[in-house]
């Protein structure tokens, strides 16, 4: 490995002259062990991004599964229902637990945030690296479930059908979820106690970059929400196993109650799930612009406002589950009210392209992807929000293509986006930025595709979770199918690109995009102690001071404009 | 492809619906659009209209957010070299205000008129006309005020119907689209749901559908009925958990059903235990079995010598013959339990009658004629 | 040769640096500050104090509404079946109740002291406190333990065996009619618990009616119908009360019982049991405080250990402060 | 910054709190003595008022051993802010779950399927199976 050579007013702070590049977070300690016990966030953070990649191979496949059996009505690729519902129990389960609720918070977030605080590490090394292991144990559990026969009760669980169903997985997968979500609390505590104790000299509440805004939003949810899902999943081992009978009719239990009980997590979870990845979103945006981002305070302001909403609105999940008229109206009323701070979001990083100086990299793709797919993931919330058309669309495919176009159209986008625009920052190296994007377009057109033929068949009135269906729909599932095969193939182009580039791709400059964020002033790979002494955090969003230096092929940030910036603000 | 999509249905259901109008004289539903199925019932055009606002509502946003990004991206595009732009506004509290108070108002105005359309969908009319519904794993059971029963849905057209809804196992879900109903079912307690329907759909085709049937068939035929499916996933059988609403004019269901109740005094005596005796079993399935595994009631398997066994039947005893001791045991379940059995068992006074118990009671003694799972008659080819 | 320069430092950082300094014993550093208490990743004490006690905090907090899940169960079974908690509640012995909380409060009192004692240096106190602590949870455990077993003797516990009439009053004319019971929601019950990995009985067969398994987990009016007979002499036997409750069977003999009565237990047994594997886990954390109290880590410098899990325990106390009146002293 | 100073003449550590002995004493009597209370009302026929008298103490318990026992009197309030915003979704969640199943409580059944209809017709007057036999062949 040869040395960068280092200019005097140097492109990267402090850090690169404390230390020979060869010497940076994976290569600092060697061996199986020094990953196994290691208390470096970047690299259980690096961990954690493969077991969520390799879970999401694992989610797909089965989603693939999914997709060719309902290409023809009746019996495909399987002739047994109970498969079918395991499939796409599995898809569910794993996506939403293994994958999109670690994704970006536990895998990107615990290398990013500490960096962007030029902090050292999260508060509590040693938990982090415990609710690591929390999230394998419940990932091998979950893998286990599938020996000890699987699971057919659908990813939520619902009674009494998961407390009756003789499928011999359901109490490890039980289980499993289990640990998954104190493995969440437990990072969410990191976040908020990092967030509030570790922020560097010069970086007030409102000097925060966005994502960490969404990640400290998404934390408070993780620590508020997570224990209720706890409790739940153990109520529900312990009627199933010992009978105790709280959710279970016919001793006097109430199964509409585990829905409450299961809905005060589960909607929150989705805003854990999309909070960080419109935290991405802002990232991208305002560094691919070149411009500071548009309204900053608003859309600080809206990642609370929506995690404090979430709490409130999670019965318009059960609009007809036999919830009274009230709570429905009432319900319904309030989950409007998210739709506000969302809105203004999307209006937000409209904004901040104008004017902007908007350079379209490989992340900035997938940023543009996000603002149309989660304005069509959004607006028909509406829809659904609405008590009269949810009437006729819950629990069809329209739910199910509205959920995916937030879930995955949005929060798994963000979250590749995220990855390419960190990936030079994790393992310094930069992917081949054309097939980047060609990747990016093939997932774009493939998801719309796929889940936009969903809306027609679910308001045409095709049920979801179905294993046949009426030959009228066929038309619609084979294009789904069809746009399903395309996005597999836009995904393996990304893996390609990725992964492809840590084998000999170009060295990346510590500074790629032109950010001016403290991530961006440490070198890539980031040595094991990201800075050497705390620096002092600048306006992150002023980007006068970013400076293209061609030696590096990056960019490099004049510090002299935040001290200047800095006696200002004093 | 898209219009495509569109036509090819609206084609289809356009001449269906004009064959029906045909042949009930009534006016047909509203067709199929790109969007909704056929709407049917009368909050039909309610819950249309309210999803037609919501979509130009979407469209317009994202067709404004979509046009202004590709436009600036467009307009402000940066390449490398070039100096960045740095006139540019950070903030603008006006329009930004402007821009949460506007979706703000918009959203209140979808929340009243969706609210509005689901009063009517909630509340049913109070001459509404009940049929009870029980769901069970997997298919469901409707039963008429004159105790007649069905597995599809036959309902009077031009007023309100009102079903009430109860679930045997797990939570299920009645949906019919071109009604844009839906609600769960739960067991351990009811739900209902209304709805009205004033299009005629005239009474199926004589075939029967075939219950092992590869794929089911779709809702769209010749006599325009309506499908109705389970929404709430239940296991194996979720998907195959569908069945048909046929809309009859008054007349036409008042005979119906009035035919339905009495199907079985049709049937001559001695053909009582073939002919009725596996579709009467059909209600007692869930508890009682044939082939010997004993559920939540005892298995029928080789009843009859059991119960000639019991101490209190026989001459002279509480119960003549073994058939005084069934016929009770139908119509009284509690009078003796057999344990370890718990009294579990509902009567049926008033739902079988004499006749109904006796086409049973024949079944009992003739079981090795009947496939022991399904309970379908073996011999004769009178049941193919 | 700024590269030199780094190969010399390079040793210095050979080992797995964040192991050795959470354990806060590293020497040098790049930054060097050289309090062996304070871990690389913080500037000050304060700081990582301050960050000990609000994650301690947010922990406490996840423990609230974890707990609170079974809160809301207990006031919705609660507000369902007034009746079945006014009467149930009577089998509670609010004695050896009473006497828990004043323990568990003790222990707490001693838990605080140990923080002052760890705070002021005294090393003595320290330990003899964490000790009292931990003898208060066990003291606990132990009158929990007779307070369960009384129960599961009599059959007052949760789901099917509540109806079961303890063996006891086996060969009673009652208990033989009773026997049926069980089986009444066995289409939706087992009587003994299945391995945790079986699924129970209620998977194979669903109930035929919800309601109709209420009917039998109505108890001795629901079974009684069974033989024919009404419900006999038990019927006349006076209501149990506070008192009187150890005679075997008494609940099922007690025609005054209210439909679903088993529910109350099994929210009883969800929420004590619970707390007990709090409490467990609490003793756990005391054992090793003490341990570590008795090597000597602790000082006025270095108290957070004790400290946290202090809070550990009074949120332990917390909950039971609550636990005590709603199931104990329902009037 | 992390202890303040009215902590009366005690020891100051460089970081937290000393809470003074007569504090703690102080508080596990009055704990003790609040327990004896609630049992005592306990026994004391209040009629509707028994549950709010007993939660009333224990809330009086739990304020105490937080403020004195937990150090938040002279912790940072934010700590404070944390426990207090827990047990307020505690509320949020009972609240709202609280006022649905109290909603819906009449449609559940209570009693065994002979009996179904009598039970619906004593929950809900008016319930649909009831008027089954008003509507009875209303279709003819």
């Amino acid at each position: 490995m040869t040395t960068i050579p280092l200019p005097t007013s140097g492109p990267v702070r402090d850090t690169l002259e404390a230390r020979p590049d060869s010497d940076n977070y994976l290569t600092h300690t060697r061996g199986v062990l020094s990953w196994v016990f290691t208390l470096d966030h970047k690299r259980i953070g690096v961990m954690y991004m493969w077991a969520v990649l390799a879970s999401f191979l694992l989610g797909g496949i089965f989603a693939l599964l999914l997709r060719t059996e309902l290409l023809t009505p009746g019996p495909t690729i399987t002739d047994d229902a109970n498969v079918y519902n395991k499939w796409f129990t599995l898809h569910g389960a794993i996506m939403v637990f293994l994958v999109i609720i670690p994704s970006i918070p536990a895998a990107l977030g615990n290398v990013i945030l500490p960096i962007m605080l030029g902090a050292k590490d999260v508060a509590f090394p040693k938990l982090n690296l415990f609710s690591f292991y929390l999230w394998m144990s419940g990932a091998v559990l979950c893998v286990l479930s599938l020996a000890m026969g699987g699971f057919d009760t659908g990813w939520t669980f619902y009674t009494p059908y998961s407390t009756t169903t003789d499928t011999g997985g359901v109490i490890p997968v039980l289980t499993a979820v289990f640990l998954l979500g104190f493995s969440s609390i437990f990072t969410g505590l990191n976040f908020v106690v990092t967030v509030h104790k570790l922020r560097p000299p010069g970086m007030t509440w409102f000097r925060m970059p966005l994502f960490l805004w969404a990640l400290y939003a998404t934390a408070i949810i993780q620590v508020l929400a997570t224990p209720v899902l706890g409790i739940t999943l153990l109520l529900l081992i312990v009627e199933r196993t010992i009978n105790i009978g709280i959710f279970n009719p016919s001793m006097g239990g109430d199964p509409v109650l585990y829905q409450h009980f299961f809905w005060f997590y589960s909607h929150p979870a989705v805003y854990i799930m999309i909070l960080p990845a419109m935290g991405i979103i802002s990232e991208i945006i305002a560094i691919n612009s070149h411009r500071s981002i548009f309204g900053y305070r608003f859309i600080a302001f809206s990642s609370i406002a929506i995690a404090m909403f979430s709490f409130i609105v999670w019965g318009h999940h059960m609009f007809t589950s036999g919830q009274s008229a009230l709570m429905n109206t009432l319900f319904s009323a309030i989950s409007f009210s998210v739709a506000i701070p969302s809105a203004v979001k999307v209006f937000n990083w409209v904004a901040t392209l104008y004017k902007g100086s908007v350079s379209l990299t490989t992340p900035m793709w997938y940023a543009l992807a996000f603002i149309f797919l989660f304005t069509i993931g959004g607006l028909t919330g509406l829809h659904l929000a609405t008590l009269s058309t949810d009437v006729h669309l819950h629990d069809t495919y329209f739910v199910v293509a509205h959920f995916h176009y937030v879930m995955m159209g949005s929060a798994l986008i963000a979250m590749i986006g995220g990855l390419h625009h960190w990936w030079p920052k994790m393992f310094g190296r930069m992917y081949h930025e054309k097939l980047g994007t060609v990747a990016c377009w093939i997932i774009f057109i493939g998801f719309n595709v796929t889940f936009f033929t969903q809306f027609m068949l679910g308001s045409q009135g095709m049920p979801r979770r179905y294993y046949d269906y009426q030959p009228e729909f066929q038309v619609y599932h084979v294009i789904s199918t069809i746009g399903s095969y395309i996005m597999a193939f836009g995904f393996t182009l990304t893996a390609v690109s990725l992964f492809g580039s840590l084998f000999g791709g170009p060295k990346a400059p510590a500074n790629p995009w032109g950010g001016r964020s403290l991530e961006w002033q440490c070198a890539s790979p980031p040595p094991f102690d990201n800075f050497a002494k705390t620096p002092r955090a600048g306006d992150c969003y002023d980007f006068s001071a970013v400076h293209w230096d061609e030696k590096t092929g990056g960019y490099w940030v004049d510090e002299s404009a935040d001290a200047a910036k800095d006696g200002s603000h004093a | 492809m898209l219009t495509m999509l569109q036509t090819l249905p609206n084609a289809a259901s356009q001449a269906i619906a004009a064959a029906a109008a045909a042949q009930s004289g009534a006016t047909a539903p509203s067709a199929r659009t790109f969007w909704m199925p056929p709407g049917a019932s009368t909050i039909a055009p309610g819950v249309d209209l309210t999803l037609e606002v919501i979509n130009w509502i979407c469209y317009f946003f994202f067709a404004i957010i979509v046009a202004l990004m590709v436009y600036f991206v467009a307009k402000y595009r940066h390449r490398r070299g070039e100096r960045f732009r740095t006139e540019f506004p950070h903030h603008n509290t006006p329009l930004e205000i402007g821009w949460s108070v506007l979706p703000t108002l918009i959203v209140i105005g979808i929340f009243v008129v969706g609210f509005r359309s689901y009063l009517d969908i909630y509340t049913a009319p109070k001459n509404a006309f009940d049929i009870k519904v029980t769901a069970q794993k997997w298919g469901w059971t409707f039963q008429y005020p004159n105790g007649a029963q069905s597995d599809d849905l036959y309902v009077p057209a031009g007023k309100p119907v009102r079903l009430v809804l109860r679930s045997s196992d797990v939570l299920h879900s009645l949906y019919i689209p071109d009604f844009r109903v839906k609600r769960d079912v739960v067991p351990g307690r009811y739900t209902y749901m209304w709805f009205q329907c004033d299009h005629p759909t005239g009474l199926p085709a004589a075939e029967v559908r075939d219950p092992n049937a590869k794929t089911v068939a779709g809702p769209l035929d010749a006599s325009q009925r309506h499908a109705l499916f389970c929404t709430e996933y239940c296991g194996t059988g979720h998907s195959k958990m569908n069945r048909y609403v046929y809309v009859l004019d008054e007349t036409t269901f008042g005979e119906w059903m009035t035919k339905q109740a009495q199907w079985i005094d049709e049937i001559p005596e001695e053909e009582l235990y073939f002919k009725a005796g596996p579709k009467l079993f059909q209600r007692c399935v869930q508890c009682h079995s044939l082939d010997g595994v004993n559920g939540i009631g005892p298995s029928w398997k080789g009843i009859v010598e059991r119960v000639k066994g019991y101490p209190m039947v026989g001459e002279g005893k509480k119960y003549a013959t073994y058939q005084d001791y069934i016929r009770t045991s139908i119509l009284a379940p509690g009078d003796y339990v057999v344990p370890p059995y718990a009294n579990a068992m509902p009567t049926f006074k008033g739902q079988l009658n004499d006749k109904a118990i006796d086409a049973l009671i024949g079944y009992m003694e003739h079981l090795d004629d009947f496939d022991p799972k399904t309970g379908k008659y073996l011999k004769a080819p009178a049941a193919k | 040769m700024t590269q030199i320069a780094h190969d010399h430092k390079a040793p210095a950082h050979g080992h797995d640096h964040g192991h050795s300094h959470a354990h806060g014993s590293h020497g040098h550093d790049a930054h060097g500050h050289h309090d062996p208490n304070l871990a690389h990743h913080f500037d000050s004490l304060a700081q990582q104090f301050d960050s000990a006690k609000l994650g301690i905090w947010l922990f406490l907090a996840t423990e609230v509404l974890f707990f609170g899940g079974l809160f809301v169960a207990y006031a919705i079974l609660r507000m369902r079946f007034p009746e079945v908690f006014s009467y149930a509640s009577h089998y509670l012995d609010t004695i050896m109740g009473g006497i828990n909380t004043c323990v568990l409060i003790i222990s707490s009192l001693t838990m605080a002291l140990a923080v002052r004692y760890a705070q002021t240096d005294n090393r003595k106190g320290l330990i003899t406190c964490l000790v009292l602590t931990f003898l208060g949870a066990v003291g606990f455990l132990v009158i929990k333990y007779f307070e369960y077993s009384h129960k599961f003797h009599d059959n007052l516990v949760w789901g099917p065996k509540f109806y079961v009439p303890p063996h006891s009053a086996e060969g009673d004319l009652e208990a033989a009619v009773l026997k049926t019971a069980p089986a009444a929601p066995g289409t939706a019950i087992t009587v003994e618990n299945p391995a945790p990995w079986q699924v129970p009985d209620l998977a194979k067969k669903p109930a035929v009616d919800a309601s109709a398994v209420k009917a039998a987990s109505q108890g001795p009016s629901g079974v009684a119908r069974a033989n024919g007979t009404p419900a006999p002499a038990p019927a006349a036997e006076p209501a149990p009360d506070a008192k009187d409750q150890a005679h075997p069977g008494t609940h099922l003999e007690d025609a005054s019982m209210p439909p679903n009565t088993h529910l109350f237990f099994a929210i009883y047994y969800a929420m004590t049991g619970l707390h007990g594997i709090h409490v467990v886990a609490g003793m756990g954390i005391l054992a090793w405080l003490t341990w570590r109290a008795v090597r000597g880590d602790f000082s006025s410098k270095n108290f957070t250990a004790v400290d946290t899990g202090g809070l550990y325990w009074h949120i332990v106390d917390l909950i039971w402060i609550f636990l005590f009146p709603l199931f104990y002293l329902i009037h | 910054m992390a202890h303040h100073s009215h902590a009366e003449g005690e020891v100051h550590p460089e970081v937290g709190h000393v809470v003074p002995v007569r504090y703690l004493v102080g508080a596990g009597l009055a704990l003790i003595v609040l327990t004896a209370i609630t049992v005592a009302s306990h026994s004391v026929d209040m009629g509707e008022a028994n549950l709010p008298v007993a939660l009333a103490i224990a809330m009086v318990k739990a304020t105490i051993v937080a403020l004195i026992f937990m150090h938040l009197r002279w912790d940072r309030p934010f700590n404070l802010l944390v426990l207090v915003a827990s047990a307020l979704f505690v509320l949020l969640m009972l609240a709202f779950a609280g006022m649905d199943v109290h909603q819906y409580e009449p449609t559940i059944f209570n009693g065994n399927p002979t009996q179904v209809e009598q039970t619906l017709q004593a929950n809900a007057p008016g319930a649909p199976v009831a008027q089954v036999k008003s509507t009875n062949g209303g279709g003819t």
